[in-house]
């Protein structure tokens, strides 16, 4: 294992300290492991509170700021944050509007989170909704099961309804807004190698030189299936076709994300991009906004995901309004 | 350790308990690359780390403590697992102990029939916190069969010791059923029919916990 | 060699398809490989044209956009690119006022960028003024050799120079400026492992599984010396010293970029600023502003490097000046 | 190649010089892979893939092309190495053969001297632009003593063909000399003394413009 780090059981603790010093805009609580914008959101604004393992950044602490959340809990390397964390963002954030938990579903997000939204109506009053992600296509979803992964649509619930909560507008519309989008996306991903948990010292799965997992988790949960390693505009059809015989994206405009896993440079992201592009034209797509980069990852994961939001006027909007995070920036 | 190995126990002291706790921290210790390999093969290798961290949390915590009855002791534990281990087994145990504790209350003493009960309440705590029935693939293929064993053991007049022994023993066959399974609950699922043949990661810990309960009731 | 890409030979053209589709406000122009900004800027503003071997992503083109440069030109793989790219990027983008070119010490690009604006000034008439950074302190500096390879400090240039001409300066003057940023900056980089170049299809250097390069360049060419791994706040040390050592940063304000060559996730980025951050401190350095992430990289190395600039209040206005391209963003 | 092999030539023909380049691009495409190992241990792993690049885009240029006499052939292939190439044998090598072609102008064929001189100014092209003197371990280094072995047999009477085979065994003498050398210029003076035990890449393909050109001038 080669990693910039000090040691596997400070990394988490570390990183918070640079985000710390890199970003004056942002506010740490190194006790709880909370990020917070830095600035006091005003008073009857929604509180945007989320969190997760780490090892998947920027997402969530590169998302707090102006337009997107108000606070970030971060739990160890890819577990889920404890309810104490989520408790004391909760009680942090609230400008007597509520909050508005978001959650990628993982059995232990989504009981974290609910611990901690009942402690908070329970211990303060505190009104607290949530979403909960749901968007990867990997997954069979049933009622009988887990249900699918939470993963890329939840940079889009986080950006747009941080859009909303900005614009005054109330709990109960900020959460139906979120889950709107949430049940509008769809992603898939694929991993070329696996990345290394620090803790563990050894990749997480073992991935032969010719072998690529279609379908891969952002904790390297294995995927759909195991096939032999192929060119970008193949592996765009691969995580392509499940997504688009899921939802149809061609009854409004569509924000596309072409997301790296952690390990693969931005050219090879560019050229991904540049096969997706043409698969949706020829499907009939239109993509209204794009974003190619790292936005959700999973350590040194070499891969990409591709996410796909069917997004109508309102949501491009939304997706258009200003935003300042260390993650996404525009209109100020 | 206080308890006096020579007699056999009609009540469960605060002892007993604190005994119970000291146990499950040493078997997590031990087993604790053991569990992360389980959770390595169907869910993403942390269960050993989540479950350690907790319990190392727990022996801290209890260190120089002095609570007054068996419900302020298990509300600490439930407490601190919660706050420290995160991920699916954070809440389920820490709700299994906060459920307990609940239904011990300030007592400092349980016969069989109030463990029983006290048991009872914290497998409800995990079945509504986790909505697992038996046969998911979880925990509590192996939390169910060791509570359902001790009450039995105790309608039939056992001892705690015996008891203990039998939930231990439940819990360890509750877990070996797991093997062949599905699972329909946890990261597991994701893995579909991908996740039968492997033994479920935290079936073997609660098998631990009950390993632990018998080896406090000697 | 597990890459996201098509052939090893078409990944430039596939990734600029990819850059061309992901960003509206650029325009590609295939057949020359440069990378434009979609819209005119306005008559009299300096024009700003830099380039370089591909596989640096975001450089150039990442930097392409209101307030940076005007065009980039994007040279095969590791390899300066042409000037009749250069050419045809000088006398696209010349608004009246001339064009700086910027350019990163490699005999290569000098040589490629002097043909490319001799032939524009005597071809056209069009005034042609460069800039060559050389801040890569793991080089010895000599008259006598090539000099210091142009690093990290060349995204500085390119913002600052970009807003000073975007504020209508002259040539002679953006010039200046960008010569002025160029010396006050210094780098140094480490290698945990090699990147791999498509057409090569095996990591460039070999690394054994305890050792790092220290002081690697951004095309693999070797550092100072080959050392054992270490930990994070080591790992600072040893890329601070010589810098440190090279210009004195405590008399004026200085902005520091964390650069991620590429293979790094963010996660590692941070722990490394963190402790980037503790020895500046330590050292009376004061931090106006700071960057992590992945701004220069070389394909997929695992690694980082650190740029310090010495800014006075004019650069530092400068950099805070607008700027809107796929790789830096604010103001607007 | 129409030159007729049983004929010692006196002057060097359009033809000779076709075959010149061709030549010159079948042993850099045989050697490519050589040229990019060489440049891996102290340079950037691309002086093969670099002009070989070059030299196919030539090939096709000339395909067809019916340029009227020396200098526009060579204009045609420094223009085309120039925007083909890159790095730093592109402006290198372009620029060794625009002035080799704007010395020999609009001539069908070149008299010895005549080829010297074109040689010589080919050699000042490359030495302006990149500023290097011999011993600095570049392509310098073997295009210096080819070109005044070039001069010497001629003004010693020898015929182009031994002029050429004594270029081409100074090249690679001087070529070989780079090994012990620390390179002062290009990639590999990054490397300070650890470029010293290896051949500079930029002068092998020198050395092998030189074979070509021998093997034109049978
Ligand atoms: N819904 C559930 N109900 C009961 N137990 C569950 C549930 N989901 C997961 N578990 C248990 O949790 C264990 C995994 O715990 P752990 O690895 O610590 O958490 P995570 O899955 O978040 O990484 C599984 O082996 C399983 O026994
Ligand atoms: N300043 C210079 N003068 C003469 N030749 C040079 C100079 N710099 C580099 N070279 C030659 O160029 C060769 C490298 O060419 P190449 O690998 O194609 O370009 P790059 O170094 O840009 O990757 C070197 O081996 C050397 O012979
Ligand atoms: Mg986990
Ligand atoms: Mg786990
Ligand atoms: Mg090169
Ligand atoms: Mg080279």
């Amino acid at each position: 294992m080669k990693k910039l780090i000090n040691a596997a059981d400070t990394v988490v603790a570390d990183a918070l300290l640079g985000i710390d010093a890199a970003h004056p805009a942002l506010r740490v609580d190194h006790e709880h492991r909370i990020i917070y914008r830095a600035d006091t959101a005003r008073p009857n604004k929604v509180g945007l509170v989320s969190g997760g393992g780490s090892g998947h950044e920027p997402l969530h602490g590169g998302f707090v700021g102006f337009g997107m959340l108000d606070a970030a809990c971060a739990g160890e390397m890819f577990t889920s944050p404890t309810p104490d964390q989520m408790f004391e963002a909760t009680t942090t954030v609230d400008r007597g509007a509520g909050v508005l938990h978001i959650i990628k579903n993982y059995t232990g997000d989504v009981m974290n989170f609910e611990m901690a939204a009942e402690m908070a109506e329970a211990d303060t009053g505190i009104l607290v909704e949530s979403v909960v992600t749901h968007d990867d296509v990997a997954v069979q979803d049933s009622l009988y099961t887990a249900g699918r992964r939470g993963v890329g649509v939840t940079v889009f619930v986080e950006k747009i309804a941080g859009a909303a909560a900005e614009q005054g507008r109330d709990l109960r519309s900020v959460a139906a807004l979120a889950r709107r989008v949430s049940d509008s996306g769809r992603s898939m991903g694929v991993a070329l190698t696996s990345g290394t948990v620090p803790a563990v010292g050894k990749p997480t799965f073992d991935l032969p030189d010719d072998q690529m997992e279609l379908g891969v988790g952002i904790h390297g949960e294995p995927g759909r299936e195991r096939v032999p390693l192929a060119g970008a505009a193949q592996i765009a059809d691969r995580l392509l076709e499940p997504i688009l015989a899921d939802l149809d994206f061609t009854r409004s405009g569509t924000i596309v994300m072409l997301n790296g896993l952690g390990g693969s440079p931005l050219i090879e992201l560019y050229v991904m991009y540049a096969e997706v592009k043409k698969i949706l034209d020829r499907a009939g797509v239109d993509v209204a906004r794009s974003l190619v980069g790292n936005y959700i990852t999973s350590l040194d994961m070499a891969g990409c995901s591709v996410t796909l939001l069917a997004a109508d006027d309102e949501l491009i909007t939304l997706w258009d309004a200003p935003v300042e995070t260390p993650g996404l920036r525009w209109g100020r | 350790m206080t308890a006096d190995p020579s007699v056999t126990p009609s009540t469960l002291t605060l002892d007993n308990v604190r005994g119970w706790i000291t146990s499950f921290h040493t078997l997590v210790t031990e087993q604790k690359a053991y569990l992360t390999e389980l959770d390595s093969a169907i869910g993403d290798a942390d269960h050993g780390t989540n479950l350690s961290r907790g319990m190392d949390a727990v022996a801290t915590t209890l260190d120089g403590a002095a609570p007054a009855g068996i419900g302020e002791l298990l509300k600490g534990v439930g407490m601190t697992l919660v706050s420290t281990v995160g991920g699916a087994s954070g809440p389920l145990y820490g709700t299994f102990f906060l459920r307990f504790a609940a239904s011990a209350g300030d007592a400092g003493t349980l016969d069989g029939e109030a463990v029983g009960t006290a048991l009872t309440a914290g497998l409800a705590g995990v079945v509504a916190r986790g909505k697992a029935s038996v046969g998911d693939k979880t925990m509590v293929d192996a939390l169910t069969p060791a509570v359902t064993a001790w009450g039995d053991a105790i309608d039939n007049g056992a001892t705690l010791t015996d008891a203990a022994t039998a939930a231990r023993d439940a819990a360890r066959l509750g877990s070996d059923s797991t093997m062949p399974l599905v699972a329909r609950k946890g990261r597991a699922s994701y893995l579909g029919e991908r996740s039968a043949g492997h033994l479920d990661p935290g079936s073997v810990s609660t098998t631990l916990l009950f390993t632990a309960l018998a080896q406090a009731l000697p």
